[in-house]
């Protein structure tokens, strides 16, 4: 990882699904080394929220820089900083989690070692079955060692300690406390506990959610 | 980008190839395709070889039609084409290796099987490579506008499929040509002008198509 | 009867039992074979209107025979699996397949050879023709629905199912000869009373038609095994049996 | 039990309206591949006559295999078969009620539509009522047989070819059959004879598909 | 809900999936007014244990009694007393969830009262949206909804808190408990707490997962 600080910034965001407004004048930013956590009742917006930041859903109004350059001007460059994993896992069920890995790898130019990962992540017995036959935690972990093997600055998890056993979720709070000591920015939506060291990290609660 | 361009044809490749039955099927379905014909139709020689071109052209549309239903609703459910439009390479790139990945996997082994289906109609051996080289110039347009509608129709919004329903006609001229030119082919005519204009539209396609197809896998995302 | 029925169900027993009977299937079929041919080449005089071409009758009738045959032996095995949950069924009806495709096959090959000189055309889509490539479609279709399948469990029981389903189609080949006026040659063999083929033509062939289904019965007792140790590779017999013949050898 | 099937037959409808892009291509492949013959045999009336039926039955029962292939993944997909397979009411029932829902909206259309695709062919329009009498007692056929390879096929990705191969050797004898009435009927002659045998295939497919589809559905999910 | 009292057993089961065992010997019981929480690492089983003892998929051997008879000799009235929602949410995306519970009511000859069920789940504001534009935490809602409204007497749930928020978990513990006090049977699959009084509850703690 280089050693430029990184920053990602919105201004004035507006989210909309259909016909109604989820959140309104979102302002905030994100700097090297610190976390974000989206925290927020079912249906509040975290999902779309992220979406938007990425880049996957365009924003009502307001904008969203990064390094201080809007987003939708320079995608090449920021997606290049970029690891998002949703609520989908992002896997293709006919690939083997080492061939979903590779293939991530390899679009992002990067030769990772994936044994470590793998065995970080308890996935080495199962490595080479089809995702579609994992367990739900299997693909789940499968997902995030995409994003943890991607080398990128910023990763982007909506949910990422869903259907994780306890180890798991403890192992994965590690990793990410070891990449924002390194510099990197991270954003996560969750309803349990980050694992982040509080000192790095800013609570977003969003309001909403229906009667 | 050329990098990604091959990675991405590669992983459409071995996806397709993980079972072979997979790579096989496409080319059961085409050879089925053309019994039906015959079995429908009835025996008499002339009339199974006046119809022998057309037959040929549906089934390879139909072929076509049938694995394009799948070409990008199963990346937009398991969320690898959400991956893909993160990606810094450009999109459309990315998404013509897919279509041209799905070329290779469904139409070209159609394309290369064709010749044992003209003995199926009874056609003179003279019109295979009539028939093969309008098969070749034709099949690539049929992919690439697929893949137009496929990518509009993978996340299902009530107007992409109006535009999908707009698209399906679009093939049309393809076939007529493809058509035309095949039975051109098979009476021992010249086939320059039918087989220029295929190419032309395929062409024309590889220039649009994976822009709008990129385009409509943005809008499919949102 | 039913304890009988029980124990040769068992995998190691049958395992034994098909091990200790496909020899004494396998011989016989090939001195038959030798005999059949032997009368069906040398001793059989010439037809009178086809010249020696006819001698063909020899292979394709056989394996035209038996390629339906095993499709029944197929179904009827798996209609046991799927009802009484019994694996070594299972064994039988995927052993059956590609013994059966490869008698279809040949009955299709030997056909398109005998239909050149006989009609002037290797295919015409006449009813029996076309549906014994069916019949090769539905071999292929069982098949590969097993290798699209990957767990074991359900391969077996969905192609299970696809087999019992595909049955029908066994009543429409034999009878599409008299259901559809058709350029095939009706049944010759089945009017008992009055065989419509010379004696000297006929005995050969009947030979060749019992050569072919024993030699049918040892190769299914060869892939029945073959099955049942892909299946047991984990059972204590099976590691037995390994480390015996390991040490045998 | 009644009220079970009337239920899963409601909600099919409901979802087949709300997706009515899917609903609408089987309908626009028909059409095109029938008016693609004209197309590719030209404009000899004689051989348009007589090649009309069998075309039009192909053409029906690409359609149904276009159409099949989504029957049951989407619901494996996103668990409802699952809930089906888990309830009180007996599966075969239910799957039935899925099965009439697709026939309803997939095969009677074109049932609908063939008196039209009639006169493209140029055929007297005294065949009509003999060709829509085969395609009602022919397609509820098509759509049971499918609906067992449909089941079969419904864990698997990129199934239509192998449900192409699956389906085939099934419905070859009522494609058959329904080219031969409606050959019968267009040229003015009884069409009794196969269009009872039609309804018998089709009331054999009714007792008897449901229970393969159950099995195969369970087997699917397992 | 009746007042007979309920059983479910399962003896000596064998879980495989391909060629690997996952669980041996599992022998239990459950009984009218008790929960059973399953725990154990990501990929030991706990899905494959619940869909096996529903019926969906068949174990290698061994046998399950619902009321002291195998299962599979008497699916219809096993089934008229089930409820499951696993993994996959069971939702027809292009209905909305009031639809998709109309549904499932009607299936099992029952006339619950919606709203308050919708309004429990905080559902009421999106009930009219087709189920594929809910956020992940309303599916799941929605999905649980299905069996809280089933009038079942046993509920199998596999990770029911996934995707929920606090309140939402707090909420479903609650039904829980009042499920159980009327004599119902709670089966689930966890990572986190089930939320049942622990007077109620049996651990299942499976062995395995992978190195
Ligand atoms: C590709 C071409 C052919 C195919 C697929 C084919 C298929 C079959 C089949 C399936 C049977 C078994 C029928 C039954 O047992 O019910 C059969 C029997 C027979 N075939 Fe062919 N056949 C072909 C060509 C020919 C030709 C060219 C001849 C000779 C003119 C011929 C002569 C016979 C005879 C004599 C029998 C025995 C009929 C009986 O006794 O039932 N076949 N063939
Ligand atoms: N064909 C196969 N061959 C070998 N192992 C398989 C095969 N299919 C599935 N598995 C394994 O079977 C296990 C299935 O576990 P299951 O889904 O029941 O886990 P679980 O306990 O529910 O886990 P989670 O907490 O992640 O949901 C996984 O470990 C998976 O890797
Ligand atoms: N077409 C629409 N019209 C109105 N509201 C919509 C429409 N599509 C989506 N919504 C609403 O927008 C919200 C989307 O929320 P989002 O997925 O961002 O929630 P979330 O905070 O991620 O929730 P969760 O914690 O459940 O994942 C939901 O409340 C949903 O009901
Ligand atoms: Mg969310
Ligand atoms: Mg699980």
């Amino acid at each position: 990882m280089d050693t430029a600080s990184y920053r990602l910034e919105w201004r004035e965001l507006a989210l909309w699904r259909g016909d109604r407004c989820l959140q309104q004048s979102l302002t905030g930013r994100l700097e090297a080394g610190q976390a974000l956590t989206v925290r927020g009742p079912n249906g509040c917006g975290k999902t779309t929220l992220l979406r938007t930041l990425c880049g996957l859903s365009q924003p009502e109004t307001g904008e969203i820089l990064w390094q201080g350059v809007a987003v939708h001007r320079n995608r090449p460059d920021f997606y290049a900083h970029l690891a998002y994993a949703g609520h989908t896992n992002g896997l293709k069920g006919d690939l083997s989690t080492r061939e979903n890995l590779r293939f991530a790898a390899i679009l992002r130019g990067r030769h990772t070692n994936q044994n470590e990962l793998l065995h970080g992540l308890r996935l080495t017995a199962c490595a080479d079955l089809p995702t579609r036959n994992l367990s739900a935690g299997q693909k789940r972990r499968a997902a995030l060692a995409r994003v943890l093997g991607s080398g990128a600055q910023l990763w982007v998890l909506d949910e990422p300690f869903t259907n994780l056993d306890a180890a798991g979720i403890e192992w994965l709070g590690k990793r990410f406390n070891h990449h924002l000591s390194l510099g990197g920015l991270l954003m996560i939506a969750a309803h349990q506990a980050s694992q982040v060291e509080p000192d790095r990290e800013t609570i977003l609660e969003l309001p909403g959610g229906d009667t | 980008m050329i990098s990604a361009f091959l990675l991405v044809l590669r992983r459409e490749l071995t996806v397709a190839v993980r079972r072979w039955s997979d790579l096989v099927m496409p080319l059961m379905f085409f050879i089925i395709v053309c019994t039906l014909f015959p079995l429908a139709v009835g025996q008499d020689i002339e009339m199974l070889n006046n119809i022998g071109p057309g037959a040929i052209w549906v089934a390879a549309l139909l072929a076509t039609l049938l694995s394009l239903n799948s070409l990008f609703r199963d990346d937009f459910e398991d969320g690898t084409l959400e991956q893909l439009a993160l990606d810094k390479e450009p999109l459309s790139f990315m998404l013509l290796a897919k279509t041209i990945a799905h070329w290779l996997v469904t139409e070209l082994p159609l394309v290369v099987l064709s010749p044992v289906l003209v003995l199926a109609f009874g056609m003179p051996v003279d019109a295979i490579p009539g028939l093969v080289l309008t098969l070749l110039a034709g099949t690539p347009a049929l992919s690439l506008i697929g893949s137009v509608g496929a990518a509009l129709t993978a996340g299902l919004r009530q107007a992409s499929g109006l535009l999908a329903l707009l698209l399906l006609p679009l093939t049309v001229p393809v076939l007529i040509f493809g058509a035309r030119a095949a039975d051109l082919a098979a009476s021992g005519q010249s086939i320059a002008g039918p087989l220029y204009l295929l190419g032309g539209i395929s062409v024309l396609a590889l220039t649009l198509a994976p822009f709008a197809t990129a385009a409509a896998v943005r809008v499919s995302l949102d | 009867m039913w304890t009988w029925f029980h124990k040769l169900a068992s995998p190691p027993h049958f395992y034994r039992t098909a091990t200790v009977l496909e020899p004494w299937l396998f011989w016989p079929a090939l001195i038959l074979l030798g005999i059949g041919l032997y009368g069906g080449l040398i001793v059989a005089p010439a037809d009178y209107m086809q010249g020696d071409g006819y001698r063909i009758i020899y292979v394709h009738v056989p394996s035209s025979y038996l390629s339906m045959f095993s499709y029944v032996t197929m179904a009827v095995a798996s209609a046991i699996g799927l009802i009484w949950r019994m694996k070594l069924a299972f064994c039988v009806a995927v052993a059956c397949a590609p013994i059966g495709a490869a008698f279809t096959f040949l009955s299709l090959v030997t056909g398109a050879i005998w239909g050149q000189p006989m009609w002037g055309t290797w295919w015409v889509w006449d009813p029996r023709l076309t549906s014994q490539l069916i019949l090769f479609f539905l071999y292929l279709g069982y098949m590969f629905l097993r290798q699209a399948l990957a767990e074991t469990r359900q391969a077996d029981r969905a192609s299970g199912v696809l087999a019992v389903v595909g049955v029908v189609n066994i009543p429409i080949i034999h009878f599409s000869v008299e259901w559809w006026n058709s350029l095939h040659q009706p049944a010759s063999l089945s009017k008992l009373e009055a065989p419509s083929i010379a004696a000297d033509m006929l005995w050969p062939l009947l030979v060749m038609i019992l050569a072919y289904q024993l030699l049918m019965l040892a190769l299914l007792m060869t892939g029945i095994r073959a099955q049942v140790l892909e299946r047991e590779k984990n059972a204590r017999w099976v590691g037995e049996l390994i480390g015996r013949e390991g040490r045998g050898a």
